[in-house]
C-alpha cells in the first residue's frame, strides 16, 4: 500500500523537530541550552503554520489507520496552539523552576507529537500510539521536577493509574475487536449496524468510556487530575489541562459518536451521566480548595462535564460545540495558569491567599486570571458563554435537565472563582511592590485575554471553520 | 448606512473607562471628571435620540449603520442596536442615573480610579441591554455587569447587618442563578424557533414571529420569568435585594436599583410577553398574585426596618411587584404603566440612595434611631430626601402617581379585589417613608450632627438632575407616556392578535 | 482448526487474569508490585488480542500486531516507572504507596 | 377684560405658583422680598378671582351652563386625561372667598411670623398651597382634582411640621397626612371605578353619563359603593367622624396655616368636592342619607369634645370639625346651596377667630390654655371685638354671617324630613343640639378668655396693624357676610343651587329656634364662666360628671384606639413579615448555599491522596456501570428522559 505523506507532513515535521532539539541539545555546550526554548518555539510556530497551510488537505492513509480531515487538523492545531502558549508563556517558570530544558522541550514535543497522532488515529493501533506517547512524554513532564517529592509523587500517581487506565482501554479495544473483527473504526461502524454487538461490545463499550474517561477526566475517572495537577511544573499542568485534554476528546469523538455510534441508546445516557457527574462533583469539590492548582484542576474536571455534553448530543451540532469550545478552553485555561505560574514566580505559593492584593501589584495578570475563570464559568461577553451557549444548544430538546443542571453548576463555580477575585481585588497588599512580568509572560497573558474577549464578542469565524471543520467529521 | 449613534453611546463609557486606565491613580479628581465626561456624552446622546425619534411613526428607529449588521450567522445574530418607545425611556433612564452615579461617588477617595472604571463598565453594560434588539446582544450584555457590581461591593461596600462579602456574593450568585434558568429558557425558546422556522434568526422581531405551540409556550414563559423575575426581586424571588442594596456602595445601589431591576421588567415585556403569548396569558393571574403579595410583603417587611438602606430596598422590592401587576394585566393602559412606573421608581430609587449615601458619608449611620434633626443642618439634603420620599408614596405631582394610577386603572380592572390589596400598598408605603423622613429628618436638632455640612458642587447634581426629572416627569406625564405608548402599542396589537388566533 | 477450543475459554482466562491483576493492582503496598500486577493486566489484554485473531481474522494478523505494541510500549511503561520508583525512594526512603499522600483533598 | 379674566382663569392658581418657584429659587436669602413676592402674587390671583367672580355673577348663563376649556394632559388608547377650567358659580365664588382670605392671612403673617428662620419657606408654602387650593377649585378633570387635592395635602403636612424641631409638629403632619392617605386610597378607588365604568373622569362627562349609569352596566349598589369610597375622601380632607383625628393635632402649625387650611379652605374642599359631584350622589339616595348622618353625627360629637377643651386653638379646631359637619349635612340632605353658604361664611368667622386667637397667643407668648386667660379685652381691644364678632356669627345670632346660613340648613334638614325621610327629624334633632353646644363652648371660651378678671401674670398688647388689619376685614365680613343669602333676598340660593327647591317663605318659626338655641347656649356660658369669678359651679359640675367629663375631653378616646392599632396591629404584622422574611424566605436560600458548601467540604475527603483508592474507584465505577448498561439501560434512559 502506498502512503500519501503530504497528509502526514505535520506529524513528520514535528518528529523531525523533537529529534532536532533533542540532538541539538546534545551537542550544544549546557550554557548555550537556554536558546532551546526559542528553538522549540519557533519550530512549533512552523509546524502550526504547516497545519494551517495543509488545512485543505483531507483523506485518508495507512489503508484508513490514519484519517486526516478538518476535524483531526482542528484538534491538531489546537494541540499545537497549545503547545505553543505553554513553550512561551513559560519560559521563565521553567528556567526558574524546571530546568533540563534539553528533555523537557523535547518531551513537550513529543507529547504533541502523540497528541496529533492520536487525534489522526483510524484504528486502534494508532490510537494506543498516540495515546501512550502522549502519556508517557506527560510522566515524564509531571515528575519533572525531581528534586521535588510533590512532582515526584505526581509522577509515580500518574503512570500508575494511566498505566491501569490504559490496560483498561487496551482490554476494552480487545473486546470491540473481538466482537467486530476489525481495529478500523470505520469497519467498527459497519459491522454493528450489520448487528454485530452482544455483551462483550457493551463491556468494551464501557471500558472505552472508562480509558477515555480517564484521559479527559471525567468523573469518577478524574481522581487522579487534582492530585496530578497540583504536583506538576505548572507549565505542564496548563498541557496536561488543555493539549492532553483536547486531543482525548478528539479520539473520544472519532470512537463514540464516529464508529460506535450504532449502539448509540446504551452509551449517549451513559455519557450524559457521566457530564452531569463531572459538572457536580468537579464544581462542589473546587469550593472549599485553597490551593489553586487544585482548584482549577477540580474545575477542569467540571469542563470536562461540559464539553462531554457535546458528545452526547452525538449530532453535528454537538461536535461542533465541543470543538469551539475546546478552542476557547485552551486560551482560558493557559492565560490562568500562565499567570499562576508567573506569580509563583514571584511569591513562591500557589495558595489563594497569598494572592492577596494583586490586582494592585499586578493589575494585567488579576484581569487576566479574573477573564479567564469567568469565561471557564461561561459569564457573558467572554468565549466561554458562546461555546456554552452552542454546546447546551446541541442537546436542549431531550435533555433539559442536563442543560440546567449544567449551567445552574456553571452558576456555582463563580462562587468559587469569585473567591479568588475577592482576594485579589478587595485585599490590600502585604507589600505593594508591583510584581514585574516577563515580555513574553505579558505578551501570553495579552493573547489569552484578547482572544477570549474576542471570541466572546465575535465568535462568527470561529464557529464557521468549527462548523466545517464538524461537517467533515460526518461526511468524508 | 446611517450614523452608528446608539453604538456610539455604548461606546462613550467604555472609552472613557479605557483613558481612565492609563490615568495615575494618585489624580483621582482627574477620573471622576472623565467619568462624568464619558456619562455626560451618553446622557447627551441619549437625549438626542429621545427627543429625535420620531413617535408618530413608531416602531425601531436609529437603526445603527442602516440595518443590523451580520454577526453570528449560524446563530443568525445580527448586530441590530435600534431603539423604540420601550427602550428609549431604559436608554434615558440608564444614562440619567450613569450621570448622576458618578456624582454621588464624588467623595470617594479610596481608590477611586477603580471605581470609575467599574461603574462605566457597568454602565456600558446596562444601556447595551436595552439597545440590542437581538436576543443574543442582549443576553452579552445580560450578566456581563454582574461582576462589577460584586467587586465594587466587596471593595466600597459597607458591612451593616450582614457583611459586604456576604451580600456581594449573595446578589451576584442570586441573580446568575435566575439567568440560568433564563439561559436554559432562551437556548431552547431558539432552537424550537429554529426547528419550526427552520431559519435562524435571534432578533426579537423575528422570535415574535415565530409561532410556538402553546404548551411549549407555556413551559418556556415559566423559566423565563424565574430568570427576569428573579432581577425585578419577584416574590419570593427577593431576597437579595435588601441586602444586597444595603452592602452596596451608594453608585451601585442607585444603579442597581434605578436600572438593573428594570432589566427584568424589560426582558419580560421585550422577550417574555411578545415573543410567548400565549404562555403569558397562562402565567398571567400567577403572576398578578405573585405582584400583589410583593407590594404588600415588602412594604411590611420595610414597615419593620431601621436601616435607611433597608427601608428602600423593601421600598423597591413593594415597587416592582406593581410593575409586575401592570404587566400580568397584558393591556396596554397596563403594560405602558409599567414602563413608565419602571422609569419612575428609577429616578426615585437612584434620588434616595443618592441620598441615603450623602447623609451616611456625613453621619457614618443608617441607622434611622441615631438620627434627627438633619434637615436644620443640611436642608438641600432635606430637599431631596423628603421628593425622593414623596416619589416614594406616589405623591401627585411627581414622576411616579400617573404610572401608578395607570397601572391601577387597568389592573384593577382586570383582576378587581386583587387590585385593591395591591393600591391599599399606597397606605402602608406613605407610613414607612413618612416615619423615615420624619425620625431622619425632623425632630429635635442633635448636637453630635452639627459639624455635617450640606450638599454643595458636585454633589448638588444627584439632587439636580433627578429632581428635576421627578418634578417635570410629574406636571407632564405626555412626555413620558406618548414615548411609551408608540413603543408599546403596536407590541400589545401583535400579541392580541396571536391570542386572537392562536388562543383556544 | 481440529482442536475443540473455542474463544470463550480465552476470555475466560484473559478475564481471570486481568481480575488478578486488578487485584494486585489494588491491593500491593509495594509499587514494585504494583507495576508488575498492571503489567499482568497488560498480559490479559494480549491474550484476547492473539485468541480473537485466530478466531476471528486468521489471515490478518491485526491481533498479534496489536500485542507487539502493546508489548513493546508497556516495556517502556516499565522503565520509566521504574526510573520514578528510585527516585522517589532516593526522596523518601520509601517505595510504600501509603506513604504517597502529601496530594490529597 | 372679563372675557379675558374668565378665558384665562388658570392665571389665577399660575400666580402664586410662580411666587413659589421664585422664591424656592431666588429670593429666599431676602425675607421681605419673599413675603412680598409671595402676598403680590396672592393679590394678584385675588383680582382676577374678583373680575371672574363678577363675570360670571354678572351673566345668568352660568346658572344653566358653566364654563369648561380643558387641553390633553396625558392619554393612550381607551384612556385619556384633560386637564382644564371649570367655571361656575360654585368654582368662581370659592376662587374669591379663597384668594380673599389667603391675600388677608398672607398679609396677617408678615406680622406674625415675624422673626422667624424660615421666613421665606413659610411664604413659599403658603404660596404653593394658594395654587393648588385655587387648582383644586378650578380642576375640569377628577384626576387633575384629585392631584390638587393632594398637593393641599402636601402643604397641610408641611405646614404642620413648619416647626421642625417640634416632635409634637412633627407627629401631627406625619398624623394628618397618614389619616388623609387613607380617605384618599378610599377615593382613589372611587375614581378608578368611575374611570373604568364611565370610560372618564371629566366632570362635564361625567355629569351626563352618571344619571344613565344603567347603560353602563353598572347596578344602583355598585353606584353606591362608588359613591360610598369616594366619599371616603372628603371625610378625611374635611376632618369627619371617624377620621376627624388629625384636625385638631394640625392645630400644631403656626397660626395662620391652621386658620387658613384648617379652618377656611383646604379641610371645605372634601364639601367642595361633594358638592362638585353631587350629580352622583344625587343617584344614590343610600350614600345621600350616609353623608347627612356622618355630618349629623360629626357636627355634634365635635361640639360635645369641644366643650371641655382648654386649648384655644383646639377649641376652635373641633368647632371647625363640627361646623364641616354641618356642611356635610347640608349636602347630605341635597341642598348644594345651604352647604356652600355656610361654606362661605364659615370661611370668614372662623378664619378670624383663628387669627384672632393667633393674635392672643402672639401676645401671651403661646400661652394657650384659656383657663389662664381672662380680661384681655381691655389690653387687646380689636382682637377682643373682633373676636366677639365672630363669637356672635358662629353661634348664630342675626344679623350677623353665621345665622343665616346656619338657619339655611336647619331649613333644608327639615324640608328633607318633611319630604318623608324618617331620619331627617334625627338630624335636624341633632343639628339643632349643635347649634346650642356651639352657642355654649365658643361664649365659654370667649368669657374666660377675654371677661372676667385679668391674670397678673399676663402681660399683653395689642398687635400690630398688620395682624389686626385683617381682622377687621374679616369681621366685617363675618358680619355682613350673610346678608347675600337672608330668605328674604336669597341671591345666593338663585345663583349656587343644584336645582333644588328653595323655600319661598321664610321660615320664621325655625329662625326664632334657631336664636332661642344660641342665646340659651351663650346665657349658660355666661352664667357658668362669666357671672361668678370663681367658676365653682362649672367646677362642680366637671367632678359631678367626672366620668363624662373625662371621656368629653379626652375626645373620647379615639386617638388611643387608633394609636393603638398602629402601634400592635400594623406595626405587629410588620415585624412578623420582617422575620418571615429574614429567617425563612431567606433562610432557604442561605440553606441552599449551605447545602452546596457543605457537600463540597464533605465529597473533598473523597480525595485520600492515596492511588489505591482513586483506582478502586476507577473499576467499581467500571463494574456498576457493565451492570447498569447490560441489564437497566433502557429503563434507565426512560427515567432521565433521554428521548432524541
Amino acid at each position: 500500500m502506498n502512503i500519501d505523506f503530504s497528509l502526514i507532513t505535520t506529524e513528520i515535521a514535528l518528529a523531525i523537530l523533537g529529534l532536532a532539539i533533542f540532538t541539538l541539545g546534545l551537542i550544544i555546550p549546557r550554557s548555550a541550552r537556554k536558546g532551546l526554548g526559542n528553538i522549540a518555539l519557533l519550530g512549533l510556530i512552523i509546524v502550526l503554520g504547516i497545519a494551517v497551510y495543509s488545512w485543505p488537505n483531507q483523506g485518508e492513509t495507512l489503508g484508513g489507520m490514519y484519517i486526516v480531515d478538518h476535524f483531526s487538523s482542528f484538534f491538531k492545531i489546537v494541540g499545537l496552539v497549545a503547545a505553543i502558549l505553554v513553550v512561551f508563556g513559560f519560559r521563565r517558570y521553567v528556567a526558574a523552576n524546571v530546568g533540563n530544558y534539553l528533555e523537557y522541550y523535547s518531551t513537550i514535543v513529543f507529547a504533541t507529537l502523540g497528541m496529533i497522532v492520536m487525534i489522526s488515529a483510524g484504528d486502534f493501533i494508532t490510537l494506543y500510539l498516540g495515546l501512550e506517547l502522549m502519556t508517557i512524554s506527560f510522566i515524564v513532564l509531571v515528575a519533572f521536577r525531581s528534586f521535588d517529592v510533590k512532582s515526584l509523587e505526581a509522577g509515580i500517581k500518574y503512570l500508575l493509574l494511566a498505566g491501569m487506565s490504559s490496560a483498561v482501554l487496551l482490554y476494552g479495544l480487545s473486546l470491540v475487536y473481538g466482537a467486530t473483527g476489525t481495529i478500523l473504526f470505520a469497519e467498527v461502524a459497519q459491522s454493528i449496524i450489520d448487528g454485530s454487538g452482544g455483551l462483550l461490545l457493551i463491556i468494551g463499550l464501557v471500558m472505552l468510556i472508562a480509558g477515555l474517561g480517564f484521559k479527559v477526566s471525567a468523573a469518577p475517572f478524574h481522581m487522579w487530575s487534582p492530585d496530578v495537577y497540583e504536583g506538576a511544573p505548572t507549565s505542564v499542568t496548563a498541557f496536561l489541562a488543555t493539549g492532553s485534554k483536547a486531543a482525548s476528546f478528539a479520539i473520544l469523538i472519532r470512537v463514540f459518536v464516529g464508529s460506535l455510534t450504532g449502539i448509540q441508546e446504551h452509551w449517549v445516557m451513559l455519557v450524559a451521566v457521566l457530564a452531569a457527574l463531572s459538572m457536580l462533583i468537579g464544581n462542589l469539590i473546587a469550593i472549599p480548595q485553597t490551593n489553586i492548582k487544585r482548584m482549577l484542576a477540580y474545575s477542569s474536571v467540571a469542563q470536562a462535564g461540559y464539553i462531554m455534553v457535546g458528545i452526547v448530543a452525538a449530532s453535528q451540532s454537538g461536535v461542533k460545540g465541543v470543538m469551539f469550545y475546546s478552542f476557547i478552553y485552551v486560551f482560558a485555561t493557559m492565560g490562568a495558569f500562565t499567570v499562576v505560574a508567573a506569580v509563583y514566580n514571584k511569591i513562591k505559593s500557589d495558595e489563594i491567599a497569598d494572592y492577596a492584593g494583586l490586582a494592585q501589584r499586578a493589575p494585567l495578570a488579576a484581569t487576566v486570571l479574573l477573564v479567564c475563570m469567568l469565561s471557564m464559568a461561561g459569564i457573558p461577553l467572554l468565549a466561554g458563554f458562546v461555546g456554552k451557549f452552542y454546546l447546551f444548544m446541541a442537546i436542549v430538546d431531550g435533555y433539559m435537565w442536563l442543560v440546567l443542571l449544567g449551567l445552574i453548576m456553571s452558576m456555582v463555580s463563580v462562587y468559587y472563582y469569585l473567591r479568588v477575585v475577592l482576594v485579589m481585588f478587595r485585599d490590600d497588599p502585604v507589600d505593594p511592590t508591583p510584581l514585574k512580568m516577563e515580555t513574553s509572560v505579558t505578551i501570553t497573558l495579552l493573547i489569552a485575554l484578547g482572544v477570549t474577549v474576542f471570541l466572546g464578542i465575535y465568535p462568527g469565524p470561529l464557529s464557521e471553520i468549527a462548523n466545517t471543520a464538524a461537517q467533515s467529521f460526518f461526511t468524508p | 448606512m446611517t450614523f452608528p449613534i446608539l453604538t456610539t453611546t455604548l461606546l462613550a463609557p467604555i472609552l472613557a473607562a479605557l483613558i481612565i486606565v492609563f490615568l495615575p491613580k494618585e489624580n483621582d479628581k482627574l477620573c471622576k471628571s472623565v467619568a462624568a465626561v464619558g456619562t455626560g456624552i451618553a446622557l447627551a446622546l441619549s437625549l438626542y435620540v429621545y427627543f429625535g425619534y420620531d413617535q408618530s411613526v413608531g416602531g425601531l428607529q436609529w437603526v445603527d449603520f442602516g440595518q443590523p449588521v451580520p454577526w453570528i450567522k449560524d446563530l443568525g445574530v445580527t448586530w441590530y442596536m435600534a431603539v423604540d418607545g420601550l427602550s428609549l425611556p431604559m436608554l434615558l433612564l440608564t444614562n440619567l442615573i450613569g450621570f448622576t452615579a458618578v456624582f454621588a461617588s464624588w467623595n470617594v477617595t479610596h481608590r477611586a480610579k477603580e471605581l470609575m472604571i467599574l461603574l462605566l463598565v457597568l454602565i456600558a453594560g446596562v444601556m447595551g441591554t436595552f439597545i440590542a434588539q437581538d436576543l443574543f446582544i442582549f443576553l452579552l450584555f445580560y450578566e456581563i455587569v454582574v461582576i462589577p457590581i460584586y467587586i465594587m461591593v466587596v471593595i466600597w461596600g459597607s458591612s451593616k447587618r450582614v457583611t459586604k462579602e456576604y451580600a456581594g456574593m449573595k446578589l451576584t450568585i442570586y441573580l446568575l442563578m435566575g439567568s440560568a434558568f433564563l439561559l436554559a429558557g432562551v437556548i431552547a425558546l431558539f432552537v424550537n424557533s429554529v426547528n419550526i422556522t427552520g431559519i435562524a434568526d435571534m432578533s426579537f422581531e423575528g422570535l415574535a414571529q415565530v409561532a410556538f405551540p402553546e404548551q411549549l409556550q407555556i413551559y418556556l414563559f415559566a423559566l423565563l420569568l424565574i430568570g427576569f423575575g428573579s432581577l425585578l426581586s419577584m416574590w419570593p424571588f427577593h431576597s437579595w435585594s435588601p441586602d444586597g442594596y444595603a452592602g452596596a456602595p451608594t453608585a451601585v445601589s442607585m444603579i442597581h436599583a434605578g436600572i438593573l431591576k428594570k432589566i427584568g421588567g424589560y426582558g419580560l415585556i421585550r422577550l417574555a410577553i411578545v415573543v410567548l403569548p400565549l404562555g403569558a396569558r397562562f402565567w398571567a393571574p400567577y403572576m398578578a398574585v405573585l405582584g400583589v403579595i410583593g407590594v404588600a410583603y415588602a412594604a411590611m417587611g420595610a414597615l419593620a426596618q431601621k436601616d435607611l438602606k433597608y427601608v428602600v430596598g423593601y421600598s423597591s422590592v413593594s415597587h416592582m411587584g406593581y410593575v409586575l401587576l401592570g404587566l400580568a394585566s397584558l393591556g396596554i393602559i397596563g403594560i405602558n404603566g409599567a414602563v413608565a412606573a419602571m422609569f419612575a421608581h428609577g429616578v426615585m430609587a437612584a434620588l434616595f440612595f443618592s441620598m441615603i449615601g450623602f447623609i451616611y458619608e456625613r453621619t457614618h449611620t443608617r441607622w434611622i434611631p441615631d438620627m434627627g434633626g438633619l434637615a436644620h443642618y443640611t436642608p438641600k439634603l432635606a430637599v431631596g430626601f423628603m421628593m425622593a420620599g414623596m416619589a416614594s408614596l406616589g405623591l401627585p405631582g411627581l414622576i411616579t402617581f400617573i404610572p401608578e394610577f395607570t397601572i391601577f386603572v387597568e389592573t384593577f380592572k382586570v383582576f378587581g379585589l386583587l387590585a385593591v390589596i395591591g393600591i391599599a400598598g399606597i397606605i402602608i408605603t406613605a407610613l414607612y417613608v413618612l416615619r423615615a423622613a420624619a425620625n431622619t429628618l425632623f425632630g429635635p436638632a442633635r448636637p453630635e450632627f452639627s459639624h455635617i455640612k450640606d450638599l454643595k458642587g458636585p454633589e448638588m447634581v444627584p439632587l439636580i438632575v433627578l429632581g428635576t426629572v421627578l418634578v417635570v416627569g410629574g406636571i407632564l406625564p405626555s412626555l413620558l407616556f406618548d414615548m411609551i405608548d408608540s413603543g408599546v402599542a403596536p407590541l400589545l396589537a401583535h400579541i392580541n392578535d396571536v391570542l386572537q388566533i392562536g388562543g383556544r | 482448526m481440529g482442536t475443540g477450543l473455542n474463544p470463550s475459554y480465552f476470555i475466560g482466562l484473559s478475564a481471570a487474569l486481568f481480575a488478578i491483576g486488578m487485584y494486585g493492582a489494588l491491593s500491593k503496598r509495594n509499587i514494585i508490585s504494583v507495576l508488575i500486577s498492571i503489567e499482568l493486566m497488560l498480559c490479559a489484554v494480549n491474550i484476547n488480542l492473539v485468541a480473537f485473531n485466530k478466531f476471528l481474522t486468521p489471515d490478518a494478523f491485526l491481533g498479534q500486531i496489536f500485542a507487539i505494541f502493546i508489548i513493546t510500549v508497556a516495556a517502556a511503561e516499565v522503565g520509566l516507572g521504574l526510573a520514578l520508583i528510585i527516585a522517589i525512594s532516593r526522596r523518601r526512603e520509601t517505595n510504600n504507596l501509603d506513604d504517597l499522600n502529601w496530594l490529597r483533598w | 377684560m372679563v372675557e379675558f379674566a374668565l378665558n384665562h382663569a388658570w392665571l389665577v392658581p399660575l400666580l402664586p405658583a410662580l411666587a413659589f418657584v421664585i422664591i424656592v429659587f431666588l429670593t429666599q436669602r431676602w425675607k421681605r422680598l419673599s413675603s412680598l413676592v409671595s402676598i403680590t402674587a396672592m393679590l394678584g390671583s385675588f383680582v382676577i378671582a374678583s373680575i371672574i367672580a363678577y363675570g360670571v355673577f354678572t351673566n345668568h348663563e352660568f346658572i344653566e351652563k358653566s364654563l369648561v376649556y380643558s387641553l390633553k394632559w396625558f392619554g393612550m388608547e381607551g384612556f385619556n386625561i384633560n386637564v382644564g377650567v371649570m367655571l361656575d358659580p360654585t368654582s368662581s365664588m370659592m376662587l374669591f372667598m379663597v384668594s380673599l382670605v389667603a391675600s388677608l392671612i398672607q398679609i396677617y403673617s408678615t406680622g406674625y411670623m415675624k422673626g422667624d428662620p424660615q421666613y421665606s419657606l413659610f411664604f413659599a408654602y403658603l404660596s404653593l398651597f394658594g395654587a393648588s387650593m385655587l387648582g383644586l377649585i378650578i380642576s375640569s378633570n377628577l384626576l387633575q382634582l384629585f392631584v390638587m387635592w393632594e398637593l393641599v395635602g402636601l402643604c397641610s403636612y408641611l405646614l404642620i411640621g413648619f416647626y421642625t424641631f417640634k416632635v409634637s409638629a412633627r407627629e401631627a403632619a406625619k398624623k394628618a397626612f397618614m389619616t388623609t392617605r387613607i380617605g384618599d386610597f378610599g377615593m382613589l378607588l372611587g375614581i378608578l371605578f368611575l374611570q373604568i365604568k364611565f370610560g372618564t373622569l371629566d366632570l362635564v362627562e361625567l355629569a351626563a353619563a352618571i344619571p344613565m349609569f344603567e347603560q353602563f352596566g353598572v347596578s344602583l349598589g355598585l353606584l353606591t359603593l362608588i359613591a360610598l369610597l369616594f366619599f371616603m375622601g372628603p371625610v378625611a380632607k374635611s376632618g369627619q367622624f371617624p377620621l376627624h383625628v388629625w384636625l385638631p393635632d394640625a392645630m400644631e402649625g403656626p397660626t395662620p396655616v391652621s386658620a387658613l387650611i384648617h379652618a377656611a379652605t383646604m379641610v371645605v374642599a372634601g364639601v367642595y368636592l361633594i358638592g362638585r359631584t353631587l350629580f352622583l350622589y344625587v343617584q344614590v339616595p343610600g350614600a345621600m342619607e350616609v353623608v347627612a348622618a356622618i355630618g349629623a353625627f360629626t357636627a355634634l360629637f365635635a361640639a360635645a369634645i369641644a366643650i371641655t377643651q382648654r386649648e384655644i386653638k383646639r377649641i376652635l379646631a373641633y368647632s371647625t370639625v363640627s361646623q364641616l359637619g354641618y356642611m356635610m349635612l347640608a349636602l347630605g340632605v341635597g341642598s348644594l346651596s345651604a352647604s356652600m353658604f355656610h361654606l362661605w361664611t364659615h370661611a370668614f368667622f372662623k378664619a378670624l377667630m383663628f387669627l384672632a386667637a393667633g393674635s392672643v397667643l402672639h401676645a401671651l407668648h403661646n400661652k394657650a390654655d384659656v383657663w389662664d386667660m381672662g380680661g384681655l379685652i381691655k389690653k387687646m381691644p380689636i382682637t377682643g371685638w373682633t373676636f366677639v364678632v365672630g363669637g356672635l356669627a358662629i353661634a348664630g345670632i342675626p344679623p350677623f354671617a353665621g345665622f343665616w346660613s346656619k338657619d339655611e340648613i336647619l331649613v333644608v334638614t327639615m324640608e328633607y324630613a318633611k319630604h318623608g325621610h324618617a331620619l331627617g327629624y334625627v338630624l335636624f334633632g341633632m343639628a339643632a343640639f349643635t347649634a346650642f353646644l356651639t352657642a355654649f363652648y365658643m361664649w365659654r371660651m370667649i368669657f374666660l378668655t377675654f371677661f372676667g378678671k385679668e391674670k397678673a401674670e399676663n402681660h399683653p398688647h395689642e398687635s400690630p396693624w398688620s395682624m389686626t388689619a385683617p381682622l377687621i376685614v374679616l369681621a366685617v365680613m363675618a358680619s355682613i357676610g350673610g346678608l347675600i343669602g337672608t330668605p328674604w333676598a336669597n341671591i345666593w340660593g338663585e345663583w349656587i343651587n343644584f336645582g333644588e327647591v328653595h323655600h319661598a317663605e321664610p321660615a320664621l318659626g325655625l329662625m326664632l329656634l334657631s336664636v332661642i338655641l344660641a342665646l340659651a347656649g351663650i346665657g349658660l356660658a355666661y352664667t357658668l364662666y362669666c357671672k361668678d369669678g370663681e367658676k365653682k359651679t362649672a367646677r362642680k359640675l366637671a367632678e359631678n360628671y367626672q366620668s363624662l367629663y373625662q371621656l368629653s375631653y379626652n375626645k373620647f378616646y379615639i386617638d388611643e384606639v387608633y394609636a393603638w392599632f398602629t402601634q400592635k396591629i400594623v406595626d405587629g404584622t410588620a415585624r412578623v413579615t420582617y422575620y418571615f422574611d429574614i429567617y425563612f424566605v431567606d433562610g432557604i436560600v442561605n440553606g441552599i448555599a449551605a447545602v452546596t458548601r457543605g457537600s463540597g467540604k464533605g465529597l473533598r475527603y473523597l480525595q485520600t491522596g492515596s492511588m489505591q483508592t482513586y483506582a478502586l474507584v476507577f473499576f467499581l465505577a467500571i463494574l456498576v456501570i457493565t451492570v447498569v448498561l447490560a441489564f437497566g439501560s433502557p429503563s434507565l434512559a426512560s427515567i432521565m428522559g433521554g428521548v432524541k
